[in-house]
């Protein structure tokens, strides 16, 4: 039992901390990094710690910036790079698609990239288009990545540690809405395998697997099951790339139903993939069509009268739930978004300490 | 200049001014909720180029974009609307501070992604080129903006093309809370930087609105007879917390020296002073615009509170054309 | 019946001529558009017709050549943009994907952007990692994009007119080892409707659904299957976005199993959203576990010894086929790539008169 | 300059000539098979600037990089049998002619993106410069480079941090078959754009290898005294199509006026001339130097030839380190 409490950010602030410590060719760079408010804390303070040549700020520009990573990566060094929103590092797709996540192959293996890109997915006031699209699909489309999703301040430092120390490109996930929530976390050096995902709560009536944010929903979704006695197993994936799908089949063979649920959008999302390799490979265990809970294909409205529409909650969930168990109809049953107002101010805030915007 | 347009001048600054001291003054209620960026200490720039343009001139802004949307003359309900989220918002709700858009006047739009609109704005000037028009496009960015990629390949297009763009640097000296010399080298300005794409540049003081219109006079004459593009780089300085209504000296990336010394070269102050030693306004005449002003902005705000909320089905809306 | 036989390639080309004859605002442009070998062909001889003003080269600068077609579109033009390679259009997806797919929604409708972008896609010799990549799927997966992927020369020329005269971006994808096949294509303007897919043969006993050049495998196959009395239902998607699926869900609720064959890379491929889909949709119709037929999650290897053993072939939808008629075991049944050489010079080129590279 | 370094300066060019010579006479055979970039008649930059590197200096280059490759010595036979797509290529066949590395040499690799090379090279620079290692980088690529926003971003990030690194433009007057001025704007050299940025660059006639010597030991002799990047143009001529071994005259997009006058200034001849005329090398000595490299290269092919290929579980591996 571990009794210290940090907050995900924290975590993630100490394993780059530790990860500066250990080892000389790291370092950590993005816009803003070493500004006073350090990247929703995750930074503050480690450029006065490391100094200015291992913890520094940068141009706008975020394709060369990575090209820059790359490059370091072939004299020896091992970059951390830090977006504040995955849409600035959508300039940088030629550099980390085309370049970082093929570099060691292409070359025959004779070069290594060991660099960790954070991506921060945006919710909260007025995100809108530009500032809260969840690409994890993208990212898990490109042969040569790995892509990383923590949910809770445990897995976020031994997650992180583990992807800076590995030798190749990671996308490392980081929801605004996780930054503040608390969690066990022990000192110094650990890491949380990548690869291996998370059984949550076990249940033996239906599988729910989500990773990041979503996985707080499905915690809520499956407490109020549990009220109902439906017994959910949750499964938080915690890495898309490399992915042990085990533990899922392992659970779906034993439920026979699968909710899937992603804080991306639906069509060509990583749901999709969840739920097709379980088809795959358990088709003869599946009691019951699998069902996505994901985003419509919309973009983000700004207006909190449509986010609060757009957003799914632990309540689609267990609509979801409630239709793979047969207990409504296929289409039918209760309207997830009853009740709420155009104008509800509980739904774009991850907690009541939350005071806008980012 | 004439008396008018001196008066039009410090007008546009004052409206531009009291429109963000409202937001401002409103936004703490929690029912702004999205992003907001504001000029306050910048609004030279914004109503020096302004003036001189056209209705069927275009202008395309980014993050920081309240100022140029009032410069052009954008709609202030349809703008307050927008940022309470409202249906009657110049963008229906859907965009909030960062997406500014008032076609009625050429004002082509605004987003958030740094030196994302400057080829969006040269594309438009293309666009009314193979058609023969004689619009101008104004792009106007951040001093960051000119550290991406895109910018350069835009200025080069419209270099090559000779397309009549006057591209609009409004440098504040930071992006964010990173000063410029960890983003840029010391040794050349900004204009310089474009000036190496073989087109006209130059830089001047941003707090000056008379240096500002006249900067611009020259570069839309330039831009008109000579054919090509421009760039002014003008140099500026913002008061509040890079996103948000607040202060934030507190915060320590800038000292409260440096903000001090901006302070007292105010653009609506330095500019009142000429008015007021000209002889063209006193204190009588300044209240009676500021209440004029005011009143627009009353007007705006409450058009805004009573306007409804989008409804569920407008989120499925506007997907496809 | 229609008489007239094109290349594919000339039917692209007819599409864009057509458009640029009936719309004074539509113009194309891309590098290469004008010079002597044309894109393939596919844009000979279209600025000596329609003039420089109407189909010119431009700088190497794809994401603000992007943003110009994006913003000429803001004042009523309606281009065509081409990439030779989509890799070259990964350093634009920032104006594809965040500013042209989104710019109609979030300003409420006000703009429309009635941009068409061409991507080709590579395979021949050594097209190798960075010149070889159908990532149809990203765009698949961003609201506000329309995805067309043809795999005839009537569609070609239907499809592209249809994606230009839309008031939407459009992302139309060329496979290069379609543009030398024949077929019938008529003369002067038609259209083929983006959204819906074309059943290609008839049959019961297994569904393929395939688009682009996996479309053409999937008929060889087909051609394979019927010798052994396997009749096949092949469904060329045509169009990802929008889909309008009830001829797939149809054609499983009658065959009750499915081969989704894609050109691209496995892991959050588009196979994956079909499968997902239709076990989402007809769970019940289906009697085995759906296959998905997709390249390896590899980069693309340079030497033909390698890439003869990345692209599935013919003999990999058969197999699938097999494996989901029961007819092998799961996992047994032959190697589809047994008795291929690594030299083997057959397998790098769509037909005998390609002399390479592109 | 010592008689030696200009025997060395012509050998290394001849080897280059030489060298894709043999591939262009191979090539047909359809043997080779992948996208195969000429650089015949811009033979004297690789040189002249390869002479300047030390072995710890690093290069890094783009679709056209088989001259820079030789021109710092990377290993013969690893290339062509990278070029056969065989087991013991410099890449294990996974690359191809436009993936070409040799560690041993600190040559870093080459990849076909137009640009994208740019900020790697950079980022090399900076990583050295982390770890104070002395090494320079040279980053080599084409006119059209200088297009693509990445280009002015690393340029500006090298800049800010006074990277010791060596920009080489060869500025051949084409990106494929589209010439210059469509694509950039007239009143303006590279060397003048990247100028905009503050850091030192200059033109040069690239068909002299004595004259890029020259610029390139006044750049280095810059770069480790000042400290900060510099960037040399220089103006040189491709004589084969963009791609592939055959001319391509008959297209029609260059004429044969144009292409006469770069063939009589081939950077071969006019430096064998000025060698000749100072009596280091002739007819018998430069066919000696010559029969020596044709050695060297026959040895190269054979190997290749000889090399087998990958085998199938080459496919699934160097996926992850
Ligand atoms: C591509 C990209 N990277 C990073 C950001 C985050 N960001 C938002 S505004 C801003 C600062 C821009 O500074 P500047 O262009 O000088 O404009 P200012 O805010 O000073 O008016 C940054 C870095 C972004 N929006 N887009
Ligand atoms: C981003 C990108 N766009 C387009 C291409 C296609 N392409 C390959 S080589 C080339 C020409 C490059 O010209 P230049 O940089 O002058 O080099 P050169 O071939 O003349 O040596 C182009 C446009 C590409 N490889 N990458
Ligand atoms: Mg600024
Ligand atoms: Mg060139």
């Amino acid at each position: 039992m571990i009794n210290r409490q940090l907050k995900f950010a924290e975590a993630i602030h100490e394993a780059i901390d530790i990860c500066l410590d250990g080892d000389r060719s790291t370092y950590l760079m993005g816009l803003g990094v070493p500004d006073p408010i350090g990247v929703f804390g995750t930074t503050k303070g480690l450029q006065e710690k490391h100094g200015k040549k291992r913890v520094f700020d940068m141009p706008v520009a975020e394709n060369a910036m990575t090209g820059v990573a790359l490059g370091s990566c072939l004299v020896g060094m091992r970059p951390i790079m830090t977006h504040m929103r995955l849409e600035f590092a959508m300039t940088a797709m030629d550099q980390i698609c085309n370049q970082a996540a093929k570099w060691h192959y292409m070359f025959g293996g004779q070069s290594k990239v060991p660099l960790t890109i954070r991506m921060l997915i945006g919710r909260g006031w007025g995100q809108g288009p530009q500032h809260s699209q969840s690409l994890h699909a993208w990212f898990a489309h490109i042969p040569g990545l790995k892509v990383v999703m923590p949910s809770t301040p445990y897995d976020a430092k031994g997650l992180l540690i583990a992807s800076i120390e590995d030798d190749n490109p990671v996308v490392f996930f980081e929801h605004r809405w996780l930054h503040n929530i608390h969690g066990p976390v022990p000192e110094g050096h650990y890491t949380v395998p990548l690869g291996e995902p998370r059984i949550v709560t076990e249940g033996g009536d239906v599988t729910i697997v989500a990773a990041s944010y979503a996985t707080l929903e499905a915690i809520k979704a499956g407490r109020e099951l549990e009220r109902e006695g439906i017994k959910a197993e949750i499964i938080d994936l915690r890495t898309l790339v490399p992915r042990n799908d085990a533990a899922i089949l392992a659970s779906v063979r034993k439920t026979g139903r699968l909710v899937v649920v992603d804080q991306g959008t639906l069509t060509g999302g990583f749901a999709g993939e969840i739920v097709a390799r379980v088809t795959e490979e358990a088709f003869g265990a599946l009691k019951a069509a699998p069902i996505r809970v994901a985003l419509p294909d919309i973009p983000t409205p700004t207006t909190r009268a449509l986010s609060n529409y757009y957003y799914p909650t632990p309540r689609h969930i267990i609509a979801a739930v409630h239709r793979t168990l047969g207990l409504t109809s296929r289409d039918g049953g209760d309207d997830p978004w009853a009740g709420i107002e155009p104008g509800d101010k509980t739904l774009d805030v991850p907690d009541k300490s939350f005071t806008g915007p980012f | 200049m004439p008396q008018e347009s001196r008066l039009a001048l410090y007008r546009s600054m004052l409206k531009i001014r009291r429109v963000e001291e409202r937001i401002q003054a409103l936004y703490p209620e929690g029912d702004m909720r999205c992003p907001t960026h504001f000029s306050i200490g910048q609004e030279a720039v914004a109503a020096g180029v302004c003036k001189n343009l056209r209705l069927e001139d275009h202008v395309i802004s980014a993050h920081r974009s309240h100022a140029h949307y009032i410069g052009k003359g954008g709609n202030l309900r349809a703008m307050f609307a927008e940022l309470y989220g409202k249906v009657d918002g110049c963008a229906s709700g859907k965009g909030g501070s960062m997406h500014l858009i008032d076609l009625s006047v050429n004002f082509l739009g605004c987003v958030p992604i740094v030196g994302s609109t400057i080829p969006i704005g040269v594309g438009a000037a293309f666009g009314a080129m193979l058609q023969d028009h004689a619009a101008i496009t104004v792009i106007f960015f951040g001093d960051a903006a000119t550290e991406t990629g895109v910018f350069h390949e835009s200025v080069n297009f419209a270099a090559v093309h000779r397309l009549p763009v006057l591209f609009v640097c409004e440098n504040n000296l930071y992006s964010v809370n990173t000063p410029l010399d960890v983003r840029q080298p010391g040794n050349r300005t900004i204009a310089e930087l474009a000036r190496g794409h073989g087109i006209e540049t130059s830089q001047h003081d941003g707090q000056l609105v008379e240096t500002v219109d006249a900067a611009v006079v020259d570069a839309l004459a330039h831009i008109r007879n000579e054919g090509g593009p421009a760039l002014l780089e003008f140099i500026t300085y913002r008061w509040l917390e890079h996103c948000g209504p607040l202060g934030d000296l507190h915060l320590g990336y800038r000292t409260q020296a440096e903000f001090d010394s901006w302070a007292t070269r105010c653009p609506l102050r330095l500019y009142r002073k000429v008015l007021e030693d000209n002889r063209l306004i006193d204190d009588a005449a300044h209240a009676a615009m500021d209440a004029k002003v005011a009143e627009e902005i009353d007007d705006a705000v409450a058009f805004a509170r009573a306007s409804p909320f989008p409804e569920r089905s407008e989120l499925s809306r506007h997907m496809f054309a």
